[in-house]
C-alpha cells in the first residue's frame, strides 16, 4: 500500500510539471498566435491599402500609413514583453544583478510593495547555469511574496564570498508553517521546484519562516563561479 | 551646425536595420553614412580608415558585441563619439553602455527622428539618453 | 526505498524538464529578439522613410511601402513558425489527425524524406492530455528520424481500436541497438520523455528496431478517451 501511494503521489506530480511546462508553451503559442500575428497582420492591411491609395495618387495614403505605423510599434513593443517575460536578455547580457534590479523594479511598480535589491559585486561571476536558477527562484520567491505574505517590503540581496554565491529573499509579511504541513490534494510546486534547482546545481536552499516574515536563502557552490580568466566572450 | 556633414557610420548585424537607418539617414542632408558594417569586429577594424565622427553601434550581435567593441573602438581611436542603439529597454543597459564609454544609447523602436537628434546632441558633446527606456534612471 | 527509488525518478524527470524548459525557453527568447523584432524594426524604417518621402511629394515612396510589405510578410509567417513549434493550434482546434498531417507534412517539406500519415478516423475522441502527450511523441520520434535513420520514408498512423488508440512511426532507416547501451553520462532524452509521457497516461511504448528500420509505438488506454456524449464543446 505505501508503494502504491508514492506511486499515485509520484504520478501526480510528474503531470503537475508536465502540465506546467505545456501551460507555458501554450500560453505563449497563442500570445503570438492571438496577438503578435493579428496586430501584424492589421499593418500589412493598413500598409497595402496605403499602397493602392499611392498608386491611384489618392491623397489619403499617408493616414493608412501612419496607422500601420502605430500598429507595428504596438507589435514591437509586444514582442518585447513576451521575450522578456520567458528570458530577459539583462540576464544574458549583464548578469544576476542588473537582472535582479530590473526584475525587482517590475516587481515593486506591479504590486506596490517596496522592494530593495543590493548586489555586492563579486568578481567572479555566475556560470550560466546558476546564473538562470538563482535568477529562478528569485522570481519564484517574489511571486510567493505577492501571492501568499501580505508584506510590506522584501529585499533581495546577492553577494559572492569564499564558499560560492548567495541570494537572499526576505520579507515582513505573516510567514508560514515550515516545513509544509503535508496536506491532502495538490500542494505548490514553487518551494519543491526552488529546492530542485538548488540541489542540480550542488547547493543549498534554505526557508526560515515566522510570524515576522519569510526568508528563502539559496546557496550556491564555487564550482559554478567562473574564474575572471575564464570568463567567456559575451555577445552584449 | 558644422559646415561638413557629420561622418556617420552603422554598425548592425541585421541587414534590413542597417539598410533602414542609413536609407532614412542619407535622406538629411547634414549627415554622410561613410560606412555599413556588419558586425563588431569589422567595425573595430575599420573605425580608422571610416574615421567616422559619429558610430552608431549595434549592442547585440554575434561574435564581438557593442559593449566590447565599444572600449576597442576607444581604444584605437577615442574621438569616434559612440551611441549605441538597442532593441533593450531596460536601464541597466543604459548605465552599462555608458560605463563602457558611450556617449548615448538610443532605442531601435523610437520614431527615427530621434535618432538624428540624438546624433545632433553628441556632436555638441552631449550626452544622450533615449526618451523611451522603460523607467528613468 | 521504494520511495526513494521513485524520489529519485522525479527528481530526474523535474531536471530534465527544467533543462529543455529553459533551453526552449533561451532559444524562443532570442529568436523573438534577434530575428521577429529586428525584422519589425526594419519594416519600421522602410515605412517611415516612404512617410517621409510621400510628405516631400519624391515619387520613391512606393519602392519603401513595398520593401516594408516585405519584410512584414517575413516577420508574419516567422511568428507563425515560433507559435506553430511551441503548440500548434491546429492540436486544440482540430484534433491530432490534422495535427500529425500538419507536422508531417512541414516535416517532408523540410527534410526532403518521404512521408505519409494515415488517421483510421474514430468516433472517441483524445482527451487533451493523450493528445497533447501523443503529439509530442510524433514530433519527438520524426527529430529522431531526421537526426538518426539517414530514411527515405517515415510513416505515421494514428488509430483507435477497442482498447484504446494507438500511434506509430515507422521509418526505412539504420536502425538502432534497442534497448539503447548503457554509456556514461547521460544519454539523449528524447526516447525517455516519450516512455515518461506514455507512462504517465497509463500507456505503453514499444521500440521495434533492426538494420531496416525502427518503429516506435505509443499505445494509450481507453480511459484516455472521451465518450461522444463527454466530448466537449470543441472550438473548431
Ligand atoms: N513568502 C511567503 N509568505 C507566506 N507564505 C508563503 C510564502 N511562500 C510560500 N508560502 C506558503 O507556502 C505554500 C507553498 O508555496 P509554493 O510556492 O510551493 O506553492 P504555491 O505558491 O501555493 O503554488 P505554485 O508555486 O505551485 O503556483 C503557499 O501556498 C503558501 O501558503
Ligand atoms: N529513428 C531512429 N533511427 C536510428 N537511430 C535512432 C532513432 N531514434 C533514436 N535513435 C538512436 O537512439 C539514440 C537516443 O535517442 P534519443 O531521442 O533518446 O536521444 P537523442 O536524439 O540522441 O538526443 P535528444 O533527443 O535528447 O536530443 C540516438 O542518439 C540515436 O542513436
Ligand atoms: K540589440
Ligand atoms: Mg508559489
Ligand atoms: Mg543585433
Ligand atoms: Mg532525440
Amino acid at each position: 500500500r505505501e508503494r502504491s501511494v508514492a506511486d499515485a503521489k509520484l504520478k501526480e506530480l510528474t503531470q503537475r510539471i508536465f502540465d506546467t511546462q505545456e501551460e507555458e508553451r501554450g500560453r505563449v503559442a497563442r500570445e503570438l498566435h492571438d496577438s503578435i500575428s493579428q496586430i501584424l497582420v492589421g499593418a500589412r492591411y493598413a500598409l497595402e491599402l496605403a499602397r493602392r491609395r499611392l498608386a491611384l495618387g489618392h491623397e489619403k495614403s499617408g493616414e493608412s500609413l501612419d496607422k500601420s505605423i502605430a500598429s507595428l510599434n504596438t507589435a514591437i513593443q509586444e514582442v518585447r514583453r513576451i521575450s522578456r517575460d520567458l528570458r530577459p536578455g539583462v540576464l544574458d547580457d549583464l548578469g544576476l544583478g542588473p537582472a535582479l534590479q530590473a526584475l525587482t523594479d517590475d516587481f515593486g511598480q506591479r504590486t506596490g510593495i517596496d522592494v530593495d535589491v543590493e548586489t555586492v559585486v563579486f568578481r567572479n561571476r555566475l556560470d550560466e547555469e546558476a546564473r538562470i536558477a538563482l535568477y529562478r527562484i528569485a522570481q519564484e520567491a517574489l511571486t510567493n511574496v505577492e501571492r501568499h505574505a501580505e508584506a510590506n517590503h522584501v529585499s533581495v540581496t546577492i553577494k559572492g564570498h569564499r564558499r560560492g554565491a548567495l541570494l537572499r529573499v526576505a520579507d515582513d509579511g505573516r510567514g508560514m508553517t515550515w516545513p509544509l504541513p503535508e496536506k491532502e490534494g495538490r500542494g505548490g510546486l514553487g518551494l519543491r521546484n526552488m529546492q530542485e534547482r538548488v540541489e542540480q546545481l550542488g547547493g543549498t536552499l534554505r526557508v526560515l519562516s515566522s510570524r515576522s516574515g519569510t526568508v528563502i536563502e539559496a546557496e550556491v557552490p564555487l564550482t559554478h563561479m567562473l574564474q575572471p580568466e575564464k570568463r567567456q566572450e559575451r555577445s552584449a | 551646425m558644422t559646415a561638413r556633414p557629420t561622418r556617420v557610420a552603422v554598425v548592425d548585424d541585421h541587414p534590413m536595420v542597417a539598410e533602414g537607418i542609413q536609407s532614412i539617414l542619407e535622406t538629411y542632408d547634414d549627415i554622410e553614412v561613410v560606412g555599413v558594417v556588419s558586425c563588431g569586429q569589422d567595425a573595430v577594424d575599420r573605425v580608422t580608415e571610416l574615421a567616422p565622427d559619429v558610430m552608431l553601434l549595434d549592442l547585440n550581435m554575434p561574435g564581438l558585441g557593442g559593449l566590447s567593441a565599444t572600449e576597442i573602438i576607444l581604444e584605437r581611436r577615442p574621438a569616434t563619439r559612440i551611441l549605441i542603439l538597442s532593441m533593450h529597454d531596460s536601464p541597466e543597459y543604459i548605465s552599462t553602455a555608458l560605463s563602457h564609454g558611450a556617449r548615448g544609447y538610443v532605442l531601435k523602436d523610437v520614431p527615427t527622428d530621434e535618432i538624428k537628434t540624438a546624433i545632433d546632441a553628441v556632436m555638441q558633446g552631449q550626452e544622450y539618453l533615449c526618451t523611451g527606456a522603460k523607467r528613468s534612471l
